[in-house]
């Protein structure tokens, strides 16, 4: 059978994957996929703890995830908008060209 | 959308490159398409240099040319007749009308009248011609709005008994040839006008079913209504003619302003457009085709007997005298107008053709600013080009 | 139980659901948004008298005829929110009220937005309206009131600045929202203490509600900071909202900036119904402020504060209105004022005569401010009374109907409403056993109320028509309103009149009404004579009132509109004060807002002499390590000195790295920090 | 059951590490692409069925196509050079990313969690429904508002600047 | 199990009196020979075996009769070269396929352009495996059957855009965003018009759908969902949106071959094009699966007294008729405009999506109401939301048949 | 009604569905090899001469004028007479070339001709695996028998051996008038004369 752990530290695996490509890459649409990875990571933790231990609330880490995945959905159309209009303005998706807040 | 950089009179102007800097701003990245030669929508080797913002249209350039086949030139170092059956491969939807126009160039050049029995035959033959090619262009038409050809199909139908009666008639089906100098190349063969009688008879009805299929119908009125609109202005100073520019609500038709062969003594009526838009261009043809079909049966009821060529006519060794004429009918696309200059020898010293493809297509890139790509098919499809007139 | 008590939801949700369709509706659509509208508020009214004539059977048992609904919500936690709403005498009167005057009103916005190019909009927001302040009367339940209450302050935005591109109304739609906001913040503070001293906001639910005995009981005998009841800190807490909404005196400078609203929003929300929502709510949670420890002997601190409050906004707004000259906003301030008499009849106990007062006042200063409209309307938009005069001629409906609502309002003997519900607050105040100050405050009020509304009259409806731009060539004399407009001002009209008839003296049906009595007809009553003597001294009061007013107004019109008011000429800096309203605006400008200006101030010498002063310290070291730096240069070695300023630039450099917006340098941070947490979590023994 | 977890688990970690390390943005959302379906499969492994096709229908379906619609509309940007990749901060970013996951799994590893027995949880469609709608009412509703805000929201910033009125 | 035990057992079998059952037996008689361990595994494969023979047959079959009925509408024989009545053209246009030369750009990536269309046809055949065929034919009965088609079904927007990305082609390119937009688009009011069934139904389970559609009223008239108002405008909307979401004509921009050559298939050619084809129709089987599962009964018999013919054929008479419907569409329609396409999505599908969802939420609650009644008032709650949006679309645009006047 | 025309369409498109199996008159397509079209008494193709009685070689009525090699628009003509042992010209060609692949089947060489000599073939399957020898025709593929020519154009043939016989006529009674004076070609070729319709 295979031990909690060792779905945590697929999580976490993946969580460094998704960390090191957010902080690594220059593009923000890398950065952005890095986060998502790192999201991704979480929801695995959630699902793995729920099934080894239920607890008090039966569905509480099904439902953790569910939303969680309904609001990475959020994110990323946000993130993603806002990649479009600074694309737009600055002609660029590189991360190290957008350090202004000005317009 | 993007908002067009217009003139004083409303409409958008043509915008080169250096010019898309007064576009207020791209949205998006100009992506440019070429659009042709080898294109399923083109109607032949014609190419559209397109400039695309997403799908919208900010550039259209016509190019033109691929089928050219040096006719003007040839024209003028073969005899007269020689070029008769050239003519047929201009237009080679309607070489019925072709012919008919280029024999009129040169029996005004040289002042043959043709019999009243070929004129009669000559009348029936274009009107013929003109249902088949609206008929079909409205076939086509649908086809470059995607419907399977299935409209095509039934219009291609019709053709072939059509073309049928000009087999039976000049011996081939497109090339006809038909025409002569002061009337035509042969009399009808027995039993021609019962059959031609019946095919009249019988083309009401198909109009009846493809008007059904084809006006009510949501899709074709999204996609054409408001499409390509062609404004009066433009249409008159472009020197667009034939169905478009009745489309566009200007009432010029050159059986009714020439009167030439003996439209005079038919009763018909012109059908104008008020919107100048594809739609407007589509049903125009529509109902060009119920008026075709009121000459028709004039003519096949009143055609009179006798002989069908001017016994002046000559084939050989004809060399009218010094002098220049331009003739022209109301080809089914528009003013087809062939010039001539004789010196007396037995070729003509120039010999020009206005096509009313090329001119009708010199309007498109105004027509296509600010559509998508799609339309652009749809209004190329109903401006009704056919590459062999355009190119020559 | 009847189908009506069980079906009351209906009421507000009909106009919810007009509102609803309207805001989708394209504005074009007019008549239909128009009839939407109208057709849902009939409907809600047709409902509201049903369920009104159904309270009007006593029960069989006697006591106040109650009925309510309550459900759950939604679940916070192991817990219910519960809503609920109510039938009672209270609600049915209110209920019927504000539908009808609704009704009248929206009928009567037909014509008056006729023109306006957001016809359908101005619909929705109105339904909207109706279906909240419907909704605020009917709930039973302290959340679902809030709610509405919100809902009524927001439409009152809307509506306020419904010509949102005159900057004046959207200054005043901003001014009405913020200022009713601090109230709000206090009537929701009492909310959440309510609720955690009760643990429900329901009104009644069979022995558990808040306005109970049970709850009642245990909040009055606990105290809270020198030594005042629970009960009275909350009821105080909930006053402060009702304050903020019925514009009583330190919160009321909205309402007359929100006459820059359409009239018709003016009548229904500033006159007849929202305002009246706070006196509604002191009524309602009237066991609330009126719970003390002492039994129904004393009285409670609450109410005594409310009395004082009302009784001061009374006189200070009659004040004010003396020198006004702008036609609503006479109306308004006097609004204001009567609100004030409202809150002093519910302070001094007289929970009947407020309420009573209440009902007559919705009708006839709808009727007036209606009126008002139609004038405004007839002189094509002009609101200034002295730019007026005379129109008595060119519009004689109005003109009647007018000065019957200002009989009425005026208090006119006998015939008129307010005459006899303003006698019942006066009796009220009398009978008040902590102090005859308001009864005596509510008598100069009585008399200034008289005055002003006799000058007002005289102004608009007297005299010659003194408009700057009024001559008859280019047709832009006066002229009377369509019959959609009078119609409704005959009915209030009418209503001004009969409704006094219901709380006389002699036959207090409306006041036996409310308080669960079975009201006999007495005609002696009328001739008691504490009454009688009341009644003559408000009489005389009134009369003096008037006459002063026509003396000074009538007898002599004004010729021209700059003509100065006969007031000012006797006592120009009085009236002067009483035309800036006290200069409460100013006042507000000096303290408040620069108070908090000062705040500010005193925040940026903080940073200027501190903070700055830190960083002055700390130049006066470098320039010390400096000197002794050119010091080492000059005697020791040159390089020094280079080497020091290029490690300072170095480090500057370092610093300024971390502020440099890479969003990638903020994460390695994050990331690093991330790691040492972990590591202290896990080793460092932080679990 | 264990072949299954440890071939999913390489396809996780493989895409993981292959969209991070191409070059192009289109090659990276395909294997992020992989990754996240990998990862509904240990789902649906785990017996999470509504959440493992939760992800597929959220992610393939939506995340996926945004993020390519995303490159081509910044279509410039995919062809413009990468530029080495191991610079300084390239390291940098890895060696941050390398300290936080070591500390993270030998804190896993280190951790007393109990092995647990993974006890079927019953997750049916139905309960789920049936909490969402009871107990998970608000949240839901939350994420709902949350949801239609972050839509206007994304269309108003994506919409172009000189739209004026 | 002995063999011979096999033996005896097999005319029971036969004899069962549902025929339906007959080839759920037969699977589990093979299967039953089988040591234990493998029973699962053989099982499996041969319904997945079974599921790409139909299928790959059905597929062979609907292209023929999508030529021959293409060709019919349009008055022309269609194939009728290859066997008689052209019936092995398939066959053909399968060898011409695979022996085609396969072509990819210089430019292309080569990867994802292989990958694409395997990308599109694998998640199709996983949708076929939550579809119930027949009483008790269903490969897998998902709890949540219709998210699961829905997630696999999101997958083919991916493999759209591989196939038009990897050319490098613009027109592809065109294609695919083309492609996507519609699929996204219209995915919306096909789930929401779903919804409307799974929330009547109180399941997501398509074999519960199924099952809660047995029945007759009157002992006439199925209890199919297709019967109710909110179902029959349910159906309208889901059909509106399979068919573009099966890009097929009038929704077939994405290959709009008039404007954009072929869209994201123009760089296709030989078997990957083939794959694609086939990629293209499973998703139509597939989609038009679920519209007969979730309105027309499934596998329900139409009449009650035709009960005893088996339950698939059932489905697949049905949905030969959905093919021939689309067939008839393709013949007859023009294709739509892109901005015309989106439009018609969000403001008129979307719309009547959302109001169909409010009248079957009014039909869940007026379960009361007398039937006749509860038809007449939803059903007149929908027409009213058509006219509406009929009318503010048709204003919006000002379509209408005109009138022309003649120059005197 | 949005979507009536729509319906309108589908009904008319399967009107024609079902037509297309039970109405020959929508149903108009012809299974090319299997079925053909009898062909139009008029119908031309290509042009080929016409030579009486059996011989080829003699009975060619061309006498290799090149009027036709001259008119020809696409010229697509070779002729080169028949040349006797002293080079003098026969009226005979020699070679008579054309080429189809360039022919446009514009019948003006049958027009031109004043010895009926060239016409019009309605032979259309000569599709060919070398377009430059194969589409070349020469004179012995040229060369059909009249009797070829009443087959295919029957009215026309026979009207045309009327001209011809009273034409012949006419030159055998100038030949018996006018002594050895030679026979010189009619100026004018009458024009085809064809029964009137």
């Amino acid at each position: 059978m295979i031990p909690l752990k060792a779905y945590l530290v697929l999580s976490a695996l993946l969580f460094g994957i998704g960390l090191a490509g957010a902080l690594s890459r220059r593009n923000a649409i890398m950065v952005l996929i890095g986060i998502e990875l790192m999201l991704n990571a979480a929801n695995l933790n959630f699902i793995a703890f729920w099934r080894f231990h239920p607890g008090t609330e039966p569905l509480a880490g099904v439902m953790f995830v569910l939303f969680s995945i309904a609001i990475a959905a959020g994110e990323a159309a946000v993130g993603l908008a806002l990649i479009i209009a600074i694309y737009r303005h600055y002609k660029t998706t590189n991360l190290d060209r957008m350090d202004s807040l000005k317009g | 959308m993007v908002d067009l950089v217009r003139d004083d009179k409303g409409r958008p102007l043509p915008l080169g490159l250096e010019q898309s800097a007064s576009i207020p701003q791209m949205p998006s990245e100009l992506l440019e398409v070429s659009m042709g030669p080898h294109h399923p929508s083109t109607h032949g080797v014609f190419r559209m240099d397109v400039v695309l913002d997403g799908e919208t249209v900010t550039r259209l350039k016509p190019v033109f040319g691929y089928l050219h086949r040096n006719h003007e030139k040839i024209a003028e170092k073969t005899s007269y007749i020689g070029s008769m059956p050239y003519t047929d491969r201009l237009d080679y939807f309607c070489s019925m009308t072709n012919n008919w126009a280029y024999a009129l160039a040169v029996e005004k050049l040289v002042g043959l009248a043709p019999p009243d029995r070929a004129e009669y035959i000559r009348i029936i033959t274009a009107e013929l011609t003109r249902l088949q090619n609206h008929a079909c262009l409205v076939g086509f038409l649908l086809q470059d709005m995607g419907a399977m050809g299935t409209p095509l199909m039934y219009a291609f139908r019709e053709r072939e008994k059509i073309l049928d009666l000009f087999e039976s008639l000049s011996g081939s089906r497109m090339m006809c040839n038909y025409m002569r100098f002061g009337g035509c190349r042969v009399d009808l063969p027995p039993g021609w006008l019962e059959q031609a009688r019946r095919v009249v008879a019988d083309f009401p009805q198909f109009l009846d079913e493809f008007e059904a299929l084809l006006t009510g119908n949501e899709i074709l009125m999204a996609r054409t209504q408001g499409i390509g609109v062609l404004s009066k202005e433009l249409a008159v100073n472009a020197s667009v003619t034939g169905p478009m520019l009745r489309a566009s609500g200007v009432n010029y038709d050159v059986r009714k302003v020439d009167g030439y062969g003996f439209y005079p003594r038919f009763d018909f009526r012109v059908p104008l457009g008020d919107h100048g838009d594809c739609y407007d261009r589509l049903m125009i043809r529509l109902l060009e085709m119920r008026e075709s079909l009121k000459i028709l049966e004039a003519a096949l009821r009143d055609i009179p007997t006798g002989p069908i060529l001017n016994p002046k006519s000559k084939l050989r060794n004809f060399k009218p005298n010094p002098g220049e004429a331009y003739g022209r009918i109301e080809a089914p696309k528009g003013e087809l107008g062939f010039y001539l200059i004789s010196d007396g020898s037995v070729s003509p010293l120039r010999y020009r053709v206005r096509p009313p493809s090329l001119i009708n297509l010199t309007i498109l890139e105004d027509m296509c600013l600010g559509h998508s790509v799609a339309d652009v098919v749809v209004i190329l499809g109903s401006v009704d080009i056919v590459l062999g007139e355009v190119d020559r | 139980m009847s189908w009506i008590s069980s079906n009351l939801w209906l009421i507000p949700v009909l106009p919810l659901l007009a509102s609803a369709v309207l805001a989708v509706t394209k504005q074009p659509h007019r008549r239909f948004a128009a009839a939407l509208a109208i057709g849902s508020m009939a409907l809600a009214c047709l409902l509201s008298w049903d369920a009104f004539l159904t309270t009007l059977h006593a029960p069989a048992h006697g006591g106040i005829w109650r009925d309510f609904h309550n459900f759950r919500w939604f679940q916070m936690g192991d817990q219910w929110l519960w809503l609920g709403w109510l039938l009672d005498p209270l609600t049915a009167v209110m209920l019927v009220m504000v539908s009808t005057v609704g009704l009248l009103i929206f009928i009567y916005s037909v014509g008056y937005m006729e023109q306006d190019a957001n016809f359908t909009r101005f619909f929705c927001f109105l339904a909207l309206f109706g279906s909240a302040m419907l909704g605020l009367v009917m709930a039973n339940s302290l959340l679902l009131l809030f709610i509405c209450w919100e809902l009524v302050g927001l439409t009152s935005y809307l509506l306020i600045g419904f010509w949102y591109h005159k900057p004046s109304a959207a200054a005043a739609a901003t001014k009405a929202f913020i200022t009713t906001r601090i109230g709000d913040v206090c009537f929701f503070l009492g909310i959440l203490w309510l609720y955690g001293q009760s643990g429900t906001l329901l009104f009644y639910d069979h022995g558990r509600g808040c306005l109970e005995a049970t709850a009642l009981t245990s909040m009055v005998t606990q105290t809270t900071i020198s030594g005042m009841a629970i009960s009275t800190a909350i009821g105080l807490l909930i006053f402060c909202g009702a304050v903020g909404k019925s514009g009583q005196v330190p919160l009321h400078v909205w309402l007359p900036d929100a006459m820059e609203g359409p009239t018709p929003v003016s009548a229904l929300i500033h006159a007849a119904t929202m305002v009246a929502a706070g006196v509604f709510l002191v009524a309602r949670v009237f066991p609330l402020l009126n719970a003390s420890s002492g039994g129904g002997a004393e009285v409670s601190g609450a109410l005594t504060v409310v009395a004082w409050v009302g009784s001061i906004t009374a006189v200070f707004a009659a004040c004010i209105a003396v020198a006004q000259t702008d036609i609503k906003r006479i109306l308004a301030y006097s609004t204001v004022s009567q609100l004030g008499y409202m809150m002093l009849a519910l302070g001094v106990g007289g929970y009947a005569a407020g309420v009573f007062h209440l009902i007559t006042h919705a009708f006839f200063k709808a009727l007036l401010f209606l009126g008002a409209g139609s004038v405004i309307h007839g002189c094509h938009e002009e609101q200034d009374i002295r730019r007026m005069g005379g129109l008595r001629k060119y519009m004689p409906a109005t003109f009647a109907t007018y000065a019957i609502g200002m009989m009425a309002l005026a208090g006119v003997p006998v015939f008129f409403s307010g005459f006899w519900s303003k006698d019942d607050i006066l009796h009220s105040a009398f009978a008040w056993p902590v102090s005859k100050g308001p009864f005596f405050l509510g008598l100069i009020g009585a008399f200034l109320t008289a005055f002003y509304m006799t000058r007002q009259v005289c102004y608009v409806f007297y005299g010659d028509y003194r408009s700057a731009h009024g001559n008859k060539r280019q047709n832009k004399m006066p002229h009377e309103s369509p019959a959609v407009m009078t119609t409704p001002l005959k009915i209030l009209a009418a209503g001004a009149i009969l409704l006094g008839l219901l709380g006389t003296p002699a036959w207090p049906w409306f006041q036996d009404f409310l308080t669960g009595q079975h009201a006999t007809f007495r005609f002696g009553q009328l001739f008691e004579g504490e009454v009688l003597g009341l009644m003559l001294l408000s009489t005389l009061m009134v009369a003096g009132g008037i006459g002063l007013g026509w003396w000074l107004y009538g007898l002599k019109p004004a010729t021209k509109a700059e003509a100065a008011d006969p007031l000012e000429r006797v006592q120009p800096a009085v009236f002067g004060l009483l035309r800036e309203k006290f200069r409460v605006d100013e006042i507000y400008a000096a303290t408040v807002i620069k108070g908090t200006f000062r705040l500010g101030e005193i925040c940026s010498w903080f940073e200027r002499t501190v903070c700055e002063g830190c960083i002055r310290v700390v130049t006066y070291v470098a320039l010390g390590f400096s000197w002794l730096n050119r010091f080492a240069d000059e005697y020791v070695v040159n390089l020094g000195f280079d080497t020091s300023c290029r490690n300072l630039r170095q480090s500057a450099g370092l610093l300024s790295s971390l502020q440099d917006g890479q969003v990638q340098n903020y994460l390695r941070v994050i990331g690093v920090a991330m790691a040492i947490l972990v590591l202290l979590l896990v080793w460092g023994g932080g679990l | 059951m264990q072949a299954a977890f440890f071939i999913i688990a390489a396809l996780i970690v493989i895409g993981g590490l292959a969209a991070m390390l191409v070059r192009k943005l289109v090659h990276a959302v395909l294997w992020l692409m992989v990754t996240l379906a990998s990862l509904a499969a240990l789902f649906l492994l785990l017996g999470a069925q509504f959440v493992g096709f939760a992800q597929i229908l959220v992610y393939v379906g939506a995340v996926a196509i945004l993020i390519v619609f995303a490159i081509l509309l910044t279509r410039n940007s995919e062809w413009a050079k990468a530029g080495r990749l191991a610079s300084p901060s390239w390291l940098v970013g890895v060696g941050i990313a390398g300290l936080a996951t070591g500390c993270l799994i030998a804190s896993i590893l280190a951790s007393s969690i109990p092995p647990g027995v993974p006890v079927p949880p019953a997750a049916s469609v139905a309960d789920i429904g049936q909490k969402l709608m009871t107990e998970y009412v608000l949240p839901l509703e939350a994420v709902g508002l949350l949801l239609t805000a972050a839509m206007i929201g994304a269309v108003i910033i994506a919409m172009p600047e000189d739209k004026r009125g | 199990m002995t063999f011979m035990a096999m033996i005896t057992c097999l005319p029971h079998m036969l004899l069962l009196a549902n025929p339906d059952e007959w080839l759920v037996r037969l699977k589990q008689t093979i299967v039953h020979w089988l040591p234990g361990p493998w029973q699962f595994v053989i099982s499996s494969l041969i319904t997945i075996a079974v599921l790409i023979a139909v299928f790959g047959a059905l597929f062979a079959v609907a292209t023929l009769i999508e030529r021959k009925g293409l060709g019919r509408i349009q008055n022309r024989p269609g194939p009728n070269r290859v066997g008689p009545y052209g019936v092995l053209q398939p066959m053909a246009d399968a060898v011409k396929m695979l022996i085609k030369e396969d072509v990819v750009p210089r430019a292309a990536d080569r990867v994802v352009h292989f990958l694409a269309p395997l990308v599109l046809v694998a998640p199709v055949m996983l949708a076929f495996s939550v579809i119930p065929y027949g009483q008790g034919l269903v490969p897998i009965n998902l709890d949540a059957g219709v998210l699961f088609f829905f997630a696999v079904g999101a997958a083919s927007e991916l493999a759209v855009f591989m196939a038009g990305w990897s050319g490098h082609n613009k027109y592809s390119l065109l294609g695919a965003m083309r492609a996507i937009a519609q699929m996204i688009s219209y995915e919306i009011p096909l789930v929401l018009s779903t919804v409307t069934v799974v929330m009547m139904v109180g399941s997501l389970s398509l074999v519960q759908i199924v099952a809660a559609q047995g029945g007759y009223w009157w002992g006439v008239i199925p209890r199919w969902n297709i019967f109710a108002p909110w179902g029959l405008a349910g159906f309208v909307v889901f059909m509106i949106a399979a068919i573009a979401e099966s890009n097929r004509s009038p929704f077939d921009l994405p290959e709009g071959e008039s404007e954009i050559i072929a869209g994201f298939l123009t760089e296709y050619s030989g078997f990957k094009y083939a794959v694609f084809f086939m990629g293209e129709y499973f998703g139509m089987f597939a989609i038009s699966g679920l519209a007969i599962t979730l309105f027309l009964g499934g596998w329900h018999a139409p009449l009650p007294y035709l009960g005893w013919v088996p339950s698939f054929l059932w489905f697949f008479g049905k949905l030969f008729i959905f093919l021939f419907v689309f067939i008839w569409l393709r013949g007859t329609l023009p294709r739509l405009r892109m901005d015309q396409l989106m439009n018609y999505a969000w403001k008129c599908l979307l719309p009547l999506a959302l109001i169909n969802i409010g009248v079957a939420v009014i039909w869940r609650f007026t379960a009361g109401w007398p039937g006749p009644l509860r038809w007449l008032v939803c059903a007149l709650l929908i027409v009213l939301a058509f006219v509406w949006l009929e009318k503010t679309w048709m204003k919006s645009r000002e379509l209408k048949p005109r009138t022309y006047h003649y120059a005197s | 009604m949005l979507g009536e025309g729509i319906i309108k369409g589908m009904v008319e498109t399967a009107r024609n569905f079902f037509g297309s199996y039970h109405d020959p008159a929508r149903f108009v397509t012809i299974q090319y090899p299997e079925q053909r079209v009898p062909l139009k008494e008029n119908n031309r193709n290509f042009p080929f001469l016409v030579f009486d009685g059996a011989d080829t070689e003699k009975g060619l009525r061309c006498v290799a004028c090149k009027i036709c090699e001259k008119e020809c628009p696409p010229q697509c003509i070779y002729i080169v007479p028949e040349r006797d042992a002293h080079g003098k010209l026969q009226k005979h060609p020699k070679i008579f070339d054309i080429d189809i692949s360039t022919c446009m089947s514009c019948q003006i060489c049958v027009e031109v001709c004043p010895f009926d000599a060239i016409k019009m073939d309605q032979e259309f399957e000569l599709s060919t695996g070398d377009r430059f020898s194969n589409l070349l025709l020469h004179k012995q593929d040229l060369a059909k028998p009249n009797d070829y020519y009443h087959k295919i154009h029957p009215t026309e043939a026979t009207l045309v051996d009327a001209q011809l016989a009273k034409e012949r006529q006419l030159a055998a009674q100038r030949k018996a008038g006018a002594g050895a004076a030679p026979a010189s070609p009619p100026k004018h070729a009458p024009e085809k004369l064809v029964p009137v319709g």
